[in-house]
């Protein structure tokens, strides 16, 4: 059986009501033991005192942020490509997550950014781009809710997606190169395999991470089922008045 | 495709076409920017690159709503789609149109209004050049917007809300380019950058708009 | 050039509207099609005319042959008739256009802005890009509409001739123009709500 | 409660908004869940009713 057999709603309904319950719990279990580790179990930086405890919102939420584009990119692909219905419903359902894990990034950030480098906001390209992701992030909403038909807006925000990562990568590079900034490098380089955090943030943080995850993936299913009951009310609907 | 061009020009100045709307645009953003941080020459002079940089892609911003929406209200855009045409070459052309109604008429404003924002003399060139490089880029960026929300009722804001975020590396290489010239440092690498975001827009944007006015059209 | 389609689904909306249809159309002869509103008339045409897909089907003879009229003329308000047909002469390659201002008598309003004609006049000058396109095969949504009986008959003596060069014509009209043309009623085609295949809900259905 | 020192404000506001955007989210996403099946039953019902 092929993963693309999933692509129907019907099985794509029944798969993910399965797996939900499942999914809930341990996003809510990794949510809450990473956050309560970190909050309570763990030391104050001796640099940055109790603010550390920051972290563990603020770097999962900015990668969700991140991935939740990146999967939008993919499934936008899949319905440009083998016109997918899920697929396509599947990127709608992730964006306003996307959009609020941007948010969380954005407000830890500005709160952390506040005793560290003295000032809530700074035009740091990290802290910009992620204010670019934000924008992005509402017009690809605001272009699903302007068009009626569902399939002309599937197929418009795919294109949109796909541009806009383009000019994202872009906009990086742009920022980077107008303001070399204040933020720290990354937490968890995965090319080096080197952390710049030690073991007694960093299990805690990564218990927040893969919460986080969990709960992004929770959401874009449930979600996801959301778009698709809508469809199929709607199709029902046009067919059921084309009757009369 | 010169036929395309022509008409389109030829309804920019005509009366009602909106030609000038822009600089007119232009200019008060120019005039209100001092009203609005003060009248102090050095402060003026240090943001006049920006400022200008910024009104320019506003003032291009305006007039976009109009570039393919008036084509699809009164059908010109189904026809031009059964035309022999393709459909890449109608948008390019339609994008040149708008730029030389809209984008060339700021750059040649643009040191005019340097004047009003005591741009300091070395940057005049660069605020020509930098912004002839770069509205070329505004304009294709711009039609892709248009071609988005050619078919949505008020589509101007959500226009907006699409093409800003992507206007956002231009306007700092742009910008960049003429700031550093305005402060007599050399502004070669924004410059080419500027350029390259232009040439690669120019080459590949005409078939993201075309295949989404396809799509939206359908 | 003939026109050949065969065994078409179409679909409005998503939704399919027509199915099983096929047609041929000769050069030289003209077809017109009936069938109550919504029964998919401007749906067919337009697909006939590429500005859709058709779901199912084949369409063969149609690439860059087709002249296409709907219910939008594609007129400039503030260019002058004159203006307005050279601009779509030219797109086709083109350049002469006294033929169309002949056809349907336009020759005293050339150097009118379209802007200032009356809905029949504008009718007339979108009627008449036809002819200066060259295309074959005229694809016609309701040309008549909002025309007087005398421009009615300048656009059937406009079809006569393009039959008579070898063109042909497919038309949705409720008009008798007095042609010799056959006449196709397109409402037994029309799909039933059962009928999955192709729409693009039927995933979810 | 572990002692916060004297950045307390800054790590529960950002504990708390995070958390209430959070909730915000899946209560909205639970909502609209919600109304989707409600509608989808609906419109069920009445579809196997004529047809």
């Amino acid at each position: 059986m092929s993963i693309w057999s999933y692509a129907n709603p019907v099985k794509f309904l029944a798969l993910s009501t399965k797996v939900q319950p499942f999914l809930w719990v341990a996003a809510a279990g990794c949510v809450i033991v990473g956050l309560i580790w970190g909050f309570f179990g763990t030391p104050d930086d001796f640099r940055q005192g109790s603010t550390v405890k920051i972290i563990y919102l603020h770097v999962p939420s900015a990668l969700m942020a991140i991935n939740a584009w990146f999967m939008m990119l993919i499934t936008s692909l899949i319905w440009l490509i083998r016109r997918h219905h899920v697929s396509a419903l599947a990127a709608k359902a992730a964006a306003p997550v996307g959009l609020v894990m941007t948010l969380i990034a954005l407000v830890t950030g500005a709160i952390w950014g506040q005793p560290m480098w003295g000032t809530w906001w700074a035009w740091d390209p990290r802290l910009t781009s992620f204010l670019i992701l934000f924008l992005f992030y509402l017009g690809y909403i605001a272009l699903w809710e302007a068009i009626e038909d569902p399939d002309t807006a599937a197929d418009l925000t795919s294109i949109l997606c796909l541009v806009g990562s383009v000019f994202a990568v872009l906009s990086r590079y742009a920022v980077q190169f107008w303001n070399q900034g204040l933020h720290q490098g990354t937490s968890i380089p995965v090319a080096t395999g080197e952390r710049s955090v030690s073991d007694v943030f960093w299990y805690p943080l990564l218990t927040s991470m893969v919460g986080f995850g969990l709960l992004f993936l929770a959401l874009v299913l449930y979600r996801t089922g959301t778009e698709i009951r809508l469809r199929r009310a709607q199709a029902l609907r046009v067919r059921a008045g084309r009757e009369l | 495709m010169i036929a395309l061009l022509m008409r389109d020009l030829r309804l920019a100045f005509r009366a009602g076409g909106g030609f000038g709307l822009g600089l007119a645009f232009f200019l008060i953003v120019t005039t209100l920017v001092p009203f609005s941080v003060g009248p102090q020459p050095a402060l003026l002079s240090t943001i006049a690159a920006g400022v200008l940089w910024l009104g320019a892609l506003l003032a291009c911003l305006l007039s976009l709503d109009r570039l393919l929406a008036l084509d699809y209200e009164d059908g010109t855009l189904d026809l031009l789609l059964t035309a022999p045409l393709p459909l890449e070459a109608a948008v390019s052309v339609k994008a040149l149109a708008h730029w030389i109604t809209t984008g060339l008429p700021l750059v040649l404003a643009a040191p005019v209004l340097g004047v009003l924002l005591n741009l300091p003399g070395a940057g005049y060139g660069w605020l020509v050049i930098s912004l002839a490089i770069g509205t070329p880029a505004l304009s294709v960026i711009g039609t892709f917007g248009a071609a988005l929300t050619v078919g949505i009722k008020r589509g101007g804001l959500l226009l907006s809300l699409l093409v800003l975020p992507l206007y956002v590396p231009t306007l700092i290489f742009g910008a960049e380019a003429a700031r550093r010239g305005a402060a007599g440092l050399d502004p070669a690498t924004p410059l080419l950058m500027l350029a390259g975001i232009t040439l690669a827009t120019i080459a590949l944007m005409p078939f993201a708009s075309a295949a989404v006015l396809r799509m939206g059209l359908r | 050039m003939t026109l050949k389609a065969s065994n078409l689904t179409l679909a409005r909306g998503g939704v399919p509207v027509l199915t099983g249809l096929s047609f041929v159309l000769e050069p030289r002869a003209a077809l017109i099609l009936r069938g109550p509103n919504g029964a998919g008339k401007t749906t067919l045409l337009r697909t006939i005319a590429g500005l859709q897909p058709a779901v199912e089907g084949e369409i063969s003879g149609a690439a860059d042959q087709i002249a296409y009229a709907g219910h939008a003329d594609g007129l400039k308000a503030m260019l002058t008739v004159r203006e307005n047909l050279m601009f779509w002469a030219q797109v086709f390659g083109r350049h002469d256009i006294t033929p169309a201002l002949d056809a349907y008598a336009l020759h005293p309003l050339a150097d009118r802005l379209a802007g200032t004609l009356s809905a029949g006049q504008k009718r007339r000058l979108g009627l008449s890009r036809l002819l200066v396109t060259g295309c074959p095969i005229w694809v016609l949504d309701e040309p008549t509409v909002s025309l007087d009986t005398d421009a009615v008959a300048m656009f059937a003596a406009a079809v006569r001739a393009h039959l008579a060069q070898g063109g042909s014509a497919l038309m949705a009209t409720h008009i008798d123009l007095g042609l010799e043309a056959d006449v196709i009623d397109i409402t037994p085609y029309r799909a039933m709500t059962t009928l999955r295949v192709g729409a693009s809900d039927e995933a979810f259905l | 409660m572990p002692d916060l020192g004297k950045y307390a404000v800054e790590v529960l506001s950002a504990y708390a908004a995070s958390l209430v955007l959070l909730a915000a989210l899946v209560m909205l996403s639970l909502r609209r869940g919600r109304a989707a099946r409600a509608a989808l039953k609906e419109i069920e019902a009445k579809v196997k009713k004529d047809g």
